[in-house]
């Protein structure tokens, strides 16, 4: 299902991305950024390619690609469903509700559903405590959950 | 080299033309690399793109065989810019206005042409060279293999001349030379015009001296260069031939004369395995190879350092001095020597830059010659203050296209050269499995727009030609090699010195352009 | 100069040595894992902490600097304990497989082990499973007996600039991994074997065509005979052979090697060796003996020289060959033969 | 703006466009007589702009207010501004309206209406949608006046929620950029550390370094090129302050820099924010483009000479790039792997130039230092730590939010007095400050006051200011683990004590939730907390055994029960719960049969009374959740 991403289009994005970036020092963190918002995901062709053009080698991109959480290798779903598990959250009962989100998507913690509709995430606390329990989908938040509401969002998608 | 290895690290800036060191020179590669990971700025010229290439702040992708014209044209921008070191000219060299002139017709548009490369680009590596505190050129056989070899080292010497570049720590013009001990073999005199140290042959002085060192009567007639003996062989001047640890059926240009050559004389070869030469012999003596004995290597920094035996030869090899030294006294010449510190004695009283080098000065770490005593630290650097011959010479030099260029019949040109995996003729190398699951097999670079002009796949066998002879060997299609440039490692038999030239001999030293070579390359039926 | 106490001993060290060198300087031994001189310390391994009196955790001596005053104690019952502790970690995520496995009599960890006691870890819980790269002809890297000491990353990237492999993933799934995991042979590996030299442990392991013992092997210093530039290397010799080849740290190549001066000695005690001398009889080269060969080749010259002079004799010496067996090769055509006509292939 | 009288002549502009909102602000306050006239304005209504109440729909309520005041041509008189956070998420979305001081709270697009017909045009305010707090037996209480806010020390803070984050002219005035002014006309770099060193500021970031030694040895050191960095990573779950200053007043973090590089010789700053906080990101992007536009950033600040330009540098996803080598490591491009110290960053950092690293908190509080005097901020706090600190209050709390108190409050103040204790009457069991890195502070030190070296002594730290409370149905131990889960997933995997040792100790805490733990394991947990903290190359590793630790310190009866007794007291840990029917209720309708998905509850519908199969039983507790008759319990 993954539709092809490696467009030549794409390609030329990237391309202008690092023809602005190239000249400034630790050019490689903000490529990648732009480059897993253009890809959905950096596979290895994508990493090839900026390595040639930023002179940075391909091993030492795939190790900070591979370091931080943000950056993928596979493309994701197409709805990512990020349940927070920042403590304050956590305390506040988090983990049923994740568990109830990976059941009804049948996406495992950190994986995509077969289907490719959705990846689920444990995220890193977003800073909306007040909230919490929170739960976003792709750039929709919901907060304030209990595990009763989870299939009504899932529906939603 | 006038400089040394380890000062390679801390130079401001590193011309390297005519050497794909990290292939090469790997461990010379490694320390270019650690330079520029120190911010130094690297200049390359090559036919090929080679890996340093990617490293390079200039890459020039020259034609092959037109390195003097980009050595001028460099030389016409630095003098255009006045970044030229004014007083070091000034106190240490002579005949700079000869070469200024000749160089002002050098203009880089004009150089542009010849070498097929940007004029941006000339100035900019210029730039770079000339204004470097610490500049340092790398060369190797890409800069001597050509029928105007001499003249070519002489045009990077003029560079570093006129940049001051020379007598200092991480500068000088440093050949890299190819093998392990050819330092060695040209310090002892295995050549026609010299005895050790350089002392030429046709100094009476010097007969004089060695006459009395080795009581017995010498010949003062420089002798034959390697082609030239090769010429004479094929024309039944020469009747015999000694050949100790080398394979010309391979190495040489134009296998075919020299296996006609060889065929003609009464053939004694020395080796360590039946080498293509060794089959053609009518004698063949089993030597010791390196971990089998005792003795001394000198690598490219003029480092004398110890090799040491660690396993016994095989059957009834023998050390190749042992050998030597029995023929001698088969011949007559009673001298025995127990071990090769004696010779290195004897080699010490005859050469004064090895005179202050002993075993035991050399048994942790080796020492730079010239050393002339045994207190003496040896020399990292040569040229200090002044140049050793009292100023620096300069010697305005023209361009001068090889015979193999602009043929009709034969219109690529050829070059070759090296790759990581093989050593010169596999005899060493050959026998690793590894090495040959990496570079097993003989193949011709191709530039793709060629490839596709001659519909020639990818790993499809072709047909390659030269007035000398012709080949067939597998396309490699690469970007590394230009339009109409093609390369064939030297390393294979029935390989690229089927189609070399031997007999356009590089005036001075005689060293075949090998480096360039006409050819022509058909798709096989 | 900074002066300092190391086990209650009195010691002088540059100003921004560290610990490390100046303990070395006075034979106190510290145990290390991922330090290497030629690389910028990194502390990655953590068994060269130290106690520091008045400090605030152990401080790895590898990284630093000595300071006045300092009183430094390298083997004491904390940092005895904390070394033990790190040593039982790492064995949690080490296959001890030290009967078969070939750094055996070499390993680090397996030395200190043995120093420090440690018989077995005391953890359970997930170890490593990796597969095992095996593409390149000359090495295989076994990450499942990695330490993630960093070394071999570290020597790839800072000293041969190859840069063919690097840290993967993060936290305790970290591995070295060449790009994509897609294995040695298509990274861009150059097979130099510097990596294989630093590993301390069996992790990145030579493909050595005969099996054995460090403890049955002898070295023997020398210098490489492939190319110009002269690295300095030590044979690793069992019996009669060659099994193995390591650099040394010293001029002119610090340690470096290339693929052929690391792996390819097989040339040496292989069969095709020549062992006989060999003369040519109607035609075909037969074995004979050294007497009768060299008496062929006497008369040969004499002959040759009475007919048509010295100077139809030619002698190519090699530049693969002794110092000293170049100048005899000249002394033989000049002083015996008695002609000039000798050269070597330094054109080649 | 190429003089300081010009950023004189904007912040009297500014002021008397904002100074409507003034009354309700401690300090700066302007009679209203004839300012008033001369502004047709009546109301500003301000609406919460934060990351929470974003996420809750403040844009559709903004959206609606303009529609509203469209519809009833009040647009000139009634200006709506959207402001940062205003600390109290738990009220989210937040209304303020000015000069009133009113306070609504959980507000939905439904009820603006309402609000601008009632309160805006007939002038008497809506009382329902008051915020719980503000209003007392009818009483109506303004925003600064409710118990929530009233207790606090609004320094670092002091803006969010009063100024629009993205017009810089509201934050000048409000004496924005004056102490840069000050600063850069006035005071000479050795002055501005010196009144650092006066002022006491530790760093907010969690180690607690004196702020004004670090600028002392960044200043010291030699260099071509130094940098001035802002630590904007705030990794520690549960911690949002950063966040808050960020989306509500940039503007100070920009000038603190400023005056962080004037100090110490540098030209050239970066901020190193989360990827997670994309609000912040523009904010802060704005506030550095507005600066840039009027010359309060870039080439000859104020016409004074001194240059300096800041840049946004994004973190990716790693909790380890809070910690300075890190992200310095992260800044240049590279895995977020720390140094090891020494060189510290002010001698070696980003691209081993001399680099200042503090956090946001600690720069937020620069610009009041500066313009107050060193004495001012000294005199809040206690003797060791001085001046206030934000906590961001959460989990089993009546109002999550940010609290800003001065140092040497009690934690029973916070939690109580300003947090409102805890919800549904549950008893208070822990709460949790630092962390991963931080531990769990029990009840009987409440009257603790709250200071670096006091939670440090209690086996927790200050860290960034996280404010974890939780009750008795918390379990100690699956906390303790649910922190080793996290510092295992976010340790950069360098150095062998961390990324063995904390897998090794979440493996035994694991077993223990299971019910296979042993009484050895937790003297095991003990020693190898010893070596990961005394041996780890950074402060993950160094801290990352605190949580189990103090754990273990206060709850050792916990983890026995659940060693020996194979029983959680809070009932969390699912290994150990029983389900099991109570026979007198169970009205044998066999539904809780029905449900279970391994359908081992035995029984006769309408005869026999259902009983579970312990060995078969996933504690899945959908059985309990189905039946009618609450006969099944969870124990």
């Amino acid at each position: 299902m993954a539709k092809n991403i490696l467009t030549e289009e794409n390609f030329l994005r990237l391309h202008k991305t690092i023809q602005l970036n190239r000249g400034k020092k630790g050019a490689l963190m903000p490529v990648l950024h732009e480059a897993q918002k253009i890809f959905g995901c950096i596979p290895l062709e994508v990493q090839k390619r900026i390595s040639e053009e930023l002179g940075v080698p391909l091993s030492e991109i795939y190790g900070v690609v591979t370091f931080y959480s943000q950056f993928t290798l596979e493309p994701r779903g197409e709805y990512v469903i990020g349940v927070c598990l920042g403590t304050a959250c956590y305390v506040k009962n988090a983990q049923p509700i994740l568990d109830k989100v990976a059941e009804l998507t049948g996406a495992s913690v950190g994986g995509t559903s077969p289907d490719g509709k959705f990846s689920l995430e444990a995220t890193r606390c977003i800073g909306a405590c007040g909230l919490a329990p929170v739960l976003t989908v792709n750039e929709d938040v919901y907060g304030r959950l209990v595990v009763g509401d989870v299939p009504g969002i899932v529906a939603k998608y | 080299m006038t400089n040394s290895i380890g000062e390679i690290i801390d130079a401001d800036a590193i011309f390297i033309t005519g050497s794909n060191t990290t292939e090469s020179h790997p461990v010379i590669g490694a320390k270019v690399k650690q330079a520029i990971n120190r911010g130094a700025k690297l200049i390359v010229a090559d036919p090929r793109e080679i890996e340093l290439a990617k490293d390079a702040d200039v890459f020039l992708q020259i034609k092959p065989g037109t390195s003097i014209a980009l050595s001028n044209g460099m030389a016409h921008v630095i003098l255009e810019e006045g970044i030229e070191d004014k007083e070091y000219i000034k106190a240490n060299t002579e005949e700079f206005d000869k070469f200024a002139k000749k160089v002002k017709d050098y203009t880089p548009e004009k150089v542009a042409e010849i070498c097929g490369v940007a004029a941006e680009d000339i100035r900019k590596a210029a730039r770079i060279y000339g204004e470097a505190s610490k500049a340092s050129i790398l060369y190797c056989m890409g800069i001597t293999q050509h029928h105007n070899g001499t003249e070519t080292v002489m045009s990077l010497s003029n560079l570093a001349l006129m940049t001051g570049n020379l007598g200092k720590e991480s500068t000088g013009l440093n050949p890299l030379r190819g093998q392990n001990n050819v330092q060695g073999a040209c310090d002892m005199g295995a050549l026609p015009n010299v005895l050790t140290g350089y002392q030429s042959v046709v100094n009476p002085e010097v007969i004089e001296k060695f006459e009395k060192a080795w009581n017995v009567k010498l010949s003062s007639k420089p002798g034959l260069t390697i082609p030239e003996a090769m010429h004479g062989a094929s024309h039944g001047d020469i009747k015999m031939l000694y050949i100790f640890g080398e394979n010309p059926m391979v190495s040489d240009p134009d296998t075919n004369h020299v296996r006609k050559a060889l065929s003609k004389t009464f053939l004694v070869v020395q080796d360590i395995f039946l080498t293509e030469t060794a089959e053609l012999a009518d004698v063949v003596l089993p030597a010791a190879s390196f971990a089998e004995k005792e003795g001394t290597f000198v690598n490219t920094e003029r480092r004398v350092q110890r090799v040491r035996k660690a396993v016994e030869a095989p059957g009834e090899a023998k050390p190749d001095w042992v050998i030597l030294m029995e023929l001698m006294n088969v011949l007559g010449y009673g001298k025995k020597y127990h071990n090769t510190e004696e010779i290195f004695n004897e080699i010490r009283e005859v050469t004064p830059q090895y005179a202050g080098i002993t075993y035991e000065r050399i048994a942790e770490v080796g020492i730079q010659w010239p050393c002339p005593t045994e207190d003496h630290p040896g020399t990292k650097v040569l040229h200090v203050g002044k140049p050793a011959r009292g100023a620096g010479l300069f010697k305005a030099v023209d361009y001068i296209p090889s015979s193999e260029e602009n043929k009709e019949e034969y219109p690529y040109i050829l070059t070759t050269g090296r790759n990581l995996y093989q050593y010169h003729t596999t005899t060493m190398t050959g026998k690793t499995d590894g090495i040959n699951e990496k570079a097993g097999e003989c193949y011709i670079e191709i530039n793709p727009s060629l490839a596709e002009a001659l519909n020639i796949k990818e790993g499809e066998i072709v047909k390659v030609t030269s007035p000398r002879g012709e080949i067939k060997t597998k396309a490699r299609v690469s970007e590394i090699v230009g339009e109409k440039v093609v390369f064939i490692p030297f390393h294979y038999a029935e390989g690229a010195n089927i189609l070399t030239n031997g007999e356009e001999l590089d005036q001075y030293v005689k060293i075949p352009g090998l480096k360039v070579t006409g050819v022509n390359i058909e798709k096989l039926a | 100069m900074i002066t300092l106490k190391i086990n209650g001993l009195e010691v002088e060290a540059e100003e921004g040595s560290t610990i490390l060198e100046a303990a070395t300087k006075v034979g106190v031994k510290i145990p290390t894992f991922c330090h290497d001189p030629r690389l910028v310390p990194h502390g990655s391994c953590r068994i060269c902490v130290v106690e520091l009196e008045g400090g605030r955790n152990l401080p790895t001596a590898c990284t630093t600097p000595v300071a006045e005053g300092m009183n430094i104690q390298t083997e004491s019952k904390e940092v005895v304990e904390t070394r033990r502790e790190i040593l039982d970690l790492i064995l949690a995520n080490h296959p001890l497989d030290c009967l078969t496995c070939e750094k055996s009599g070499r390993c680090t960890l397996q030395d200190l082990c043995f120093k420090y006691d440690v018989k077995e870890t005391t953890h359970r819980g997930a170890k490593k499973c990796h597969p095992i790269d095996e593409s390149n002809p000359f090495y295989y890297s076994d990450q499942n007996k990695c330490i993630l000491c960093g070394k071999c990353v570290y020597v790839c990237s800072q000293l041969q600039g190859t840069n063919a492999i690097g840290f993967a993933e993060r936290g305790f799934p970290t591995h070295i991994a060449t790009p994509f995991n897609e294995g040695l042979a298509h990274s861009t590996c150059v097979s130099c074997g510097n990596c294989v030299s630093v590993c301390p442990v069996g992790a990145l392991m030579p493909k050595s065509k005969e099996k054995f013992r460090y403890w049955e092997t002898r070295t023997v210093r020398t210098t490489c005979s492939y190319c110009g530039v002269g690295c300095q290397m030590d044979l690793v010799v069992k019996e009669n052979s060659v099994v193995g080849i390591d650099p040394v740290m010293a001029v002119p190549n610090d340690g470096l090697l290339c693929v052929k001066g690391k792996f390819a000695f097989n040339f040496i005690n292989h069969p095709n060796r020549l062992k006989k001398p060999l003369v040519r009889k109607e035609g075909k080269l037969v074995e004979a003996t050294w007497e009768e060969a060299y008496q062929v080749i006497a008369d040969q010259i004499n002959e040759i020289k009475t007919k048509d002079g010295a100077d139809a004799i030619a002698g190519f010496s090699s530049a693969r060959a002794l110092t000293e067996e170049n100048y005899l090769m000249q002394k033989l055509m000049r002083a015996v033969v008695g002609t000039n006509n000798v050269d070597h292939c330094a054109r080649l | 703006m190429k003089s300081i009288q010009e950023l004189e002549q904007a912040c009297q502009r500014g002021l008397e466009k904002i100074n409507i909102r003034l009354n309700s602000v401690d300090e700066k306050h302007i009679d209203k007589s004839d300012e008033d006239k001369k502004h047709k304005e009546k109301n500003h209504v301000m609406v919460c702009g934060g990351t929470g109440c974003t996420s809750s729909g403040c844009q559709k309520i903004i959206g609606k207010l303009d529609e509203e005041l469209k519809k009833h041509q009040l647009t000139e008189e009634i200006k709506v501004i959207k402001t940062g956070c205003f600390g109290l998420c738990e009220a989210g979305p937040i209304i303020i309206t000015h000069p009133d001081g009113t306070f609504y709270s959980r507000v939905n697009p439904e009820d603006i209406e309402k609000i601008v017909e009632n309160h805006l045009i007939e002038g008497n305010i809506v009382k329902d949608l008051l915020y719980k707090g503000a209003i007392k037996q009818d009483e109506i209480k303004p925003f600064h006046e409710v118990d929530f806010y009233k207790k606090q020390k609004r320094v670092a803070l002091r803006n969010c929620g009063a100024i629009d984050p993205e017009n810089i002219y509201e934050y000048i005035a409000l004496d924005g950029y004056k102490a840069l002014a000050k600063v850069l006309t006035e005071m000479t770099p050795e002055g501005v550390i010196d009144e650092m060193k006066r002022s006491g500021l530790r760093g907010r970031g969690g180690g607690g370094f004196p702020a004004g030694l670090k600028w002392d040895f960044t200043a010291k050191a030699k260099g071509d090129q130094k940098y001035v960095a802002c630590n904007a990573d705030e990794g520690d779950p549960g911690a949002f302050m950063d966040r808050s200053v960020l989306e509500g007043d940039p503007h100070a973090v920009i000038e603190a820099m400023a005056i962080a590089a004037y100090a110490v010789g540098s030209d050239m700053g970066y901020v190193y924010i989360r990827a997670e906080y994309p609000i912040a990101v523009s904010r802060l992007q704005i506030a550095i483009d507005q600066a840039r536009e009027i010359g309060l950033l870039g080439k000859d600040i104020l016409g004074t000479g001194f240059n300096f330009d800041l840049e946004i540098r994004l973190g990716a996803g790693a909790f380890v790039c809070g910690e300075e080598t890190a992200l310095i490591n992260s800044i240049e491009g590279k895995r977020g792997m720390p140094r090891p110290r020494p060189p510290f960053p002010a001698h070696k950092g980003i691209w081993n130039k001399p680099t200042l690293l503090n956090n946001v908190e600690t720069y937020a509080n620069v610009p009041q230092i500066i313009l107050k005097g060193a004495d001012w901020f000294a005199n809040m706090g206690t003797e060791k730590s001085k001046g206030t600190k934000v906590f961001a209050l959460g989990g089993k709390i009546n109002n999550t939010g940010l609290v800003e108190i001065a140092m040497g409050t009690t934690l029973k103040e916070v939690i109580y007095d300003i947090g409102g204790g805890i919800p549904n009457g549950k008893k208070f069991k822990a709460v949790q400050t630092g962390g991963p890195s931080g531990g769990c502070i029990p009840a009987n030190y409440l009257e603790t006051p709250i200071d670096y070296d006091n939670l440090i002594s209690l086996g927790s730290m200050m860290g960034s200011g996280g404010m974890i409370v939780m009750d008795e149905d918390n379990c100690m131990v699956d906390i303790a683990r649910f922190f080793l889960d996290f510092t295992v997933e976010e340790s950069c995997g360098k150095c062998t004590p961390c990324r063995e040792g904390t897998k090794r100790m979440l493996e035994i805490l694991e077993r223990i939730a299971d019910g296979e733990g042993e009484l050895s394991d937790l003297d095991k947990l003990q020693s190898m907390a010893k070596t990961i903290k005394s041996a780890s190359l950074c402060g993950l590793g160094q801290t990352a055994p605190n949580p189990v630790l103090s754990t273990l310190h206060y709850f050792r009866h916990e983890y026995e029960a659940h060693v020996k007794d194979k029983k959680c007291p809070a009932g969390v840990c699912q290994a150990l719960l029983q389900y099991m029917v109570i026979p007198e209720l169970c009205k044998k309708c066999g539904i809780c049969a029905k449900k279970c998905p391994t359908s081992c509850i035995d029984g006769v519908k309408g005869k026999e009374v259902y009983v579970i199969r312990q060995e078969d039983c996933v504690k899945c507790g959908a059985c309990m959740a189905a039946c009618p008759f609450k006969a099944i319990k969870k124990g």
